[in-house]
């Protein structure tokens, strides 16, 4: 244990998934094997890293000993490590999932290889992009991660998988090259690309230019409302683990990012944290009466993704420009909880469908076979989502409301309001198919025994409902290394 | 009187941007495609006029010549459908027309606010230059100021063609064109001097416009050249090694990064007296990773044994 | 002071016979019509150019290079010319035994 | 007027070209060919953001940027292909 403190946590947090990425493609056979080791090792490095940011504060690694400007630095601070542990958590039980969703009985050998290599390859862009202090490195990790996100969407190969994934393709680019047109405005008014430069700079037309190009951006990449129209296509069509990967860690990297970047920038005024919050209420709105039509389970399950996005809008602008400075914390807490109860419910959503054959929902009280514990999964993570008490979904939606109230922002608390109806209704449509079987009457089939893919999901839907209870630590560790602040 | 070198430029910028609209416009796709390569051309000589001879190798290289023979190929396997017209209402049209005029205008608002010729980051380089390794200033940055950036675009390469051979698994090809006796004879005579045109961008890119990505592109032209000419054909018995190809670039390249990481210092931070041999043999395993890389891509899906694919006819 | 006329008057006879070139391709009406103009005209232009600009270089290294580019260009654009118009004669064919 | 002035426009205006294209356009390779015009509007300004009156020097970095560009985008748009062929496979197959 001697030589811990000189490792590089925040290195090795990128290059452990990258070393197992390399591997597991050139060594085909072996995937699964190095995949499950290499996502062990980083959530173990991303646990030494929590441990030394608990104990010392923020930790940067200035990559060549150059220095930014002219180098790029990595720095974890309390919100960045956050993130990396809540992808790290998400990420391991996930792949637990996927050993077992992607076993030789149910699906081809080509998935099963294709997999690892796509999902470690997106680890270290997730992991490289929470690190990052650059806004040229975002772009690049931007770019690593919609091409294996692309990959993972695909993944199933059918056609409605292949049109969703082109879909999200284009998509992706254009978010990425709008960010980089933007990244091309930073250089052109400031010479530089660090944060810290963006911190120091004096509000200026090119500034708020190239705000806006990355906003627009991320928004797309992160389908905020009007610009979903990708999200459902690809996360209904992908297979269940890829679902909960890109639903539940892949939209929150281009919020994080949003987050970061409004707070480093000059926000030119008021009406943008305005804007913001109404394009997150008509995603509340829009998506949850878009999931109440839905058919399918899983299409429901990734319009619920566009409502809760809608609702980390809404909590960005709880409170105004001035509120800013606390807004975050909201925010960031409901991308916890969603990360963690959406990957729980897509992959129990999987489970549900493998067992019964389908995912409509209309016949899901007929089935003859009762996939016992992937429903009450679902019904676990379903809480989280509507935010009932003790979860994490219900003290992200507390904070949020609480700041709401204090800054007389009584819309925002109402729009929160109607988001939790609307979710309490269509979540019910699902949960009353999982009870009511009195229209059957064959006799009915208990699930096929328990599986390591019922076990992850289950993990994380109790972690979801669980971590509620530490809100507040997990509130005060965010602010580790003053994230956003007077001191960068 | 003005410099008759800025009327060309004027000129030049002028073709551009009607080439690109006329990419947009053209109705036949294969005259779209030869239209948007013209463009690329154009855009890396008005590069050159912005003294950035090494983007302008890129530009032509990758992101106009591999780049085009990707679209062709494609191009060539869809041929077979005509797009169907799918009207788009004109409303749409109008409003999409009226979003960009208005983004158009708020660029260059900016744009004119910027300013122009500051020196960037410049000074930082040029004193850092000594200690880098190689003496051409972009190759500085590259592989070693900014070595982070360049280590995850090769992990992006990476990402493509595994997706890509992920995306086309048990897809057939469509036959490729006959190209002819002519054609072949022609390619024996270009693939050594190509080969060694691409190790030369490479050498020279330590201290003069050129590198592993100008390089390896060029060498990616000979994988292109083979595969058309059908002197190469990719064997499923092939994959092992082209695995290899594709991840070697990066494997070496964060290995060293990690590797030099020892006595206080810290990843990518090469001990000055190693500097340059370190720099070199990181550019060319990049370089073969490249040209591997893209000519594979070219190829697109994975060589496989018959028995899974044939949905295509 | 003589060279570099020579140089110029070389260049700008090259790119007269490139703009040449370039009419015919836009006039004439037949690929194979076309493809004539381009090739001849290009090929002369191509080598006028490279003599100019050669007169022009400083070195051995410089002209040497010069006639590697005006070579492989030179090649290169035989072998399109050759390539484009097999193709035109193989669909022409294949359009007439077709109907 | 100069160079660099005279480039910045042209590439914002490719920039908003491409823009428009890939809002608008709805067949595949075409849409493609949109984001690489955006891609190449977005590295005319970052050229000349690095852009000095000669006999200057330009400032190396947004060049090595504009290169990872470069690569970046022919990987993104190779993947987009690879889509669309596998697409249209499997179009073909399920009409036929």
């Amino acid at each position: 244990m001697n030589d811990l403190p000189t490792l590089d946590w925040p290195t090795a947090v990128v290059f452990a998934p990258l070393a197992g990425a390399i591997l597991a493609f050139a060594w085909p056979r072996r995937a699964a094997g190095i995949g499950l080791a290499s996502v062990l090792l980083t959530t173990a490095a991303v646990a030494a890293l929590a441990l030394r940011v608990l104990a010392e504060g923020a930790v940067v690694t200035r990559l060549g000993n150059w220095g930014a400007p002219l180098g790029i630095d990595l720095r974890a601070d309390g919100l960045s490590t956050l993130l990396l542990a809540m992808t790290a958590g998400v990420g391991l039980f996930v792949s637990l999932g996927a050993l077992d969703s992607y076993a030789p009985a149910r699906a081809d050998e080509r998935t099963r290889r294709y997999f690892w290599p796509l999902w470690l390859l997106l680890l270290t862009g997730l992991n490289g992009a929470f690190l990052s202090t650059d806004v040229f490195n975002l772009y690049v990790m931007l770019e690593v991660i919609a091409l294996a996100a692309v990959g993972l969407t695909v993944l199933g190969g059918g056609r409605e998988a292949v049109r969703a994934g082109l879909e999200y393709m284009y998509a992706s680019i254009l978010g990425a090259l709008l960010f980089l047109m933007g990244v091309g405005f930073v250089y052109l008014e400031l010479g530089r690309l660090d944060f810290a430069g963006l911190i120091a700079a004096e509000p200026a037309p090119a500034l708020t230019a190239a705000l806006a190009l990355m906003i627009a951006g991320l928004l797309l990449k992160t389908a905020l409302f009007p610009l979903h129209f990708w999200l459902p296509g690809a996360h209904a069509n992908a297979t269940a683990p890829a679902s909960a990967l890109l639903s539940g860690l892949v939209v929150k990297v281009s919020l994080y990012i949003f987050l970061r970047l409004t707070q480093y920038m000059p926000l030119p005024d008021e009406l943008l944290v305005t804007l913001m919050g109404t394009l997150g209420a008509g995603a509340i709105l829009w998506g949850g009466i878009q999931a109440l039509r839905a058919e399918r389970l899983k299409l429901l399950v990734a319009w619920s993704t566009v409502v809760q996005i809608g609702l980390i809008f809404v909590a960005f602008a709880r409170a105004g420009q001035v509120g800013l400075a606390e807004s975050w914390k909201a925010a960031a807490l409901l991308i916890l909880a969603h990360a963690v109860a959406k990957a729980a419910m897509f992959l129990s959503a999987g489970r549900i469908k493998d067992e019964v054959g389908h995912d409509r929902i209309q016949d899901l009280d007929r089935s003859p076979i009762r996939p016992t514990l992937a429903q009450f999964t679902f019904a676990l993570a379903a809480i989280s989502l509507i935010g009932l008490p003790p979860s994490l979904g219900f003290a992200g939606k507390w904070v949020l409301m609480e700041g709401a109230m204090a800054a007389g922002y009584w819309h925002w608390v109402g729009i929160t309001m109607i988001g939790t109806l609307l979710s309490v209704a269509y979540f019910s449509r699902v949960l009353a198919g999982f009870l009511r079987f009195d229209r059957l009457r064959t006799p009915v089939a208990e699930h096929q025994g328990w599986a390591l893919a019922d076990t992850a999901p289950l993990v994380l839907a109790l972690a979801a409902l669980s971590l509620g209870l530490v809100a507040a630590p997990i509130l005060a560790f965010m602010e580790i290394g003053y994230p956003f602040g007077a001191t960068p | 009187m003005t410099d008759p070198l800025l009327i060309f430029d004027v000129i030049l910028g002028l073709a551009i941007v009607a080439l690109a609209v006329a990419v947009l416009a053209m109705h036949d796709r294969f005259a779209m495609i030869v239209l948007f390569i013209v463009f690329g051309l154009l855009s890396a000589l008005a590069w050159v006029r912005l003294s950035a001879p090494d983007v302008a190798l890129a530009e032509a290289a990758i992101g106009t010549g591999l780049t085009g023979a990707l679209l062709l190929t494609t191009l060539h396997h869809i041929r077979a459908t005509p797009p169907a017209p799918v009207p788009v209402p004109a409303g749409a049209i109008i409003a999409n027309l009226g979003l960009c005029g208005l983004i158009f205008g708020g660029l260059v608002v900016a744009f004119l606010s910027t300013p122009l010729q500051a020196p960037g980051l410049a000074l930082p380089v040029a004193q850092n230059m000594e200690a880098s390794g190689v003496a051409h200033p972009v190759t500085a940055v590259l592989l070693n100021f900014r070595a982070y950036d360049t280590l995850m675009e090769v992990v992006v390469l990476l990402a493509a063609i595994v997706a890509v051979w992920m995306v086309e698994r048990g897809t057939a090809q469509a036959p490729s064109p006959v190209m002819g006796e002519i054609y072949r004879g022609f390619a024996r005579l270009a693939l050594p001097a190509i080969v060694i045109i691409g190790t030369y961008l490479l050498w020279v890119g330590a201290y003069a416009p050129g590198g592993a990505f100008q390089g390896g592109a060029v060498l990616a032209a000979v994988g292109l050249l083979l595969l058309l000419s059908r002197l190469y054909r990719p064997q499923p018995a092939h994959r092992p090694l082209a695995r290899l190809g594709f991840v070697l670039g990066t494997a070496v390249f964060a290995g060293i990064a990690l590797l030099v990481a020892s006595g206080g210092r810290v990843p990518f931070e090469y001990p000055a007296a190693h500097a340059k041999t370190l720099i070199l043999l990181i550019e060319g395993m990049v370089t073969i990773s490249i040209a591997v890389t893209l000519a594979a891509l070219f190829h697109g899906r994975e060589p496989e044994y018959a028995s899974v694919s044939e949905n295509h006819k | 002071m003589v060279i570099q006329i020579l140089a110029l008057l070389l260049i700008v006879l090259g790119a007269f016979f490139f703009v040449a070139g370039t009419i015919g391709l836009l006039r004439f009406p037949d690929t194979l019509c076309r493809l004539h103009a381009l090739t001849k005209a290009d090929g002369l232009g191509l080598g006028l150019t490279c003599l100019g600009i050669a007169l022009l270089a400083g070195s051995a290294g410089e002209v040497s290079r010069i006639v590697l580019i005006w070579f492989f260009v030179a090649v290169s654009s035989a072998v399109c010319g050759h390539l484009i118009a097999r193709h035109v004669r193989r669909s022409a064919r294949a359009s007439t035994e077709g109907s | 007027m100069n160079s660099g002035l005279i480039f910045g426009l042209t590439g914002i205006a490719v920039f908003a070209i491409g823009l428009f294209g890939a809002l608008v356009m709805v067949e595949p390779l075409r849409r493609v060919l949109a984001l690489k015009l955006c891609s190449v509007g977005a590295g005319f300004l970052l050229v000349v953001g690095a852009w000095q009156a000669p006999p200057d020097m330009p400032d190396p970095v947004p060049h090595a940027l504009v290169i990872t560009g470069i690569v970046v985008m022919i990987s993104a748009t190779a993947v987009a292909l690879a889509l669309i062929r596998r697409l249209h496979s499997l179009e073909r197959a399920s009409d036929e």
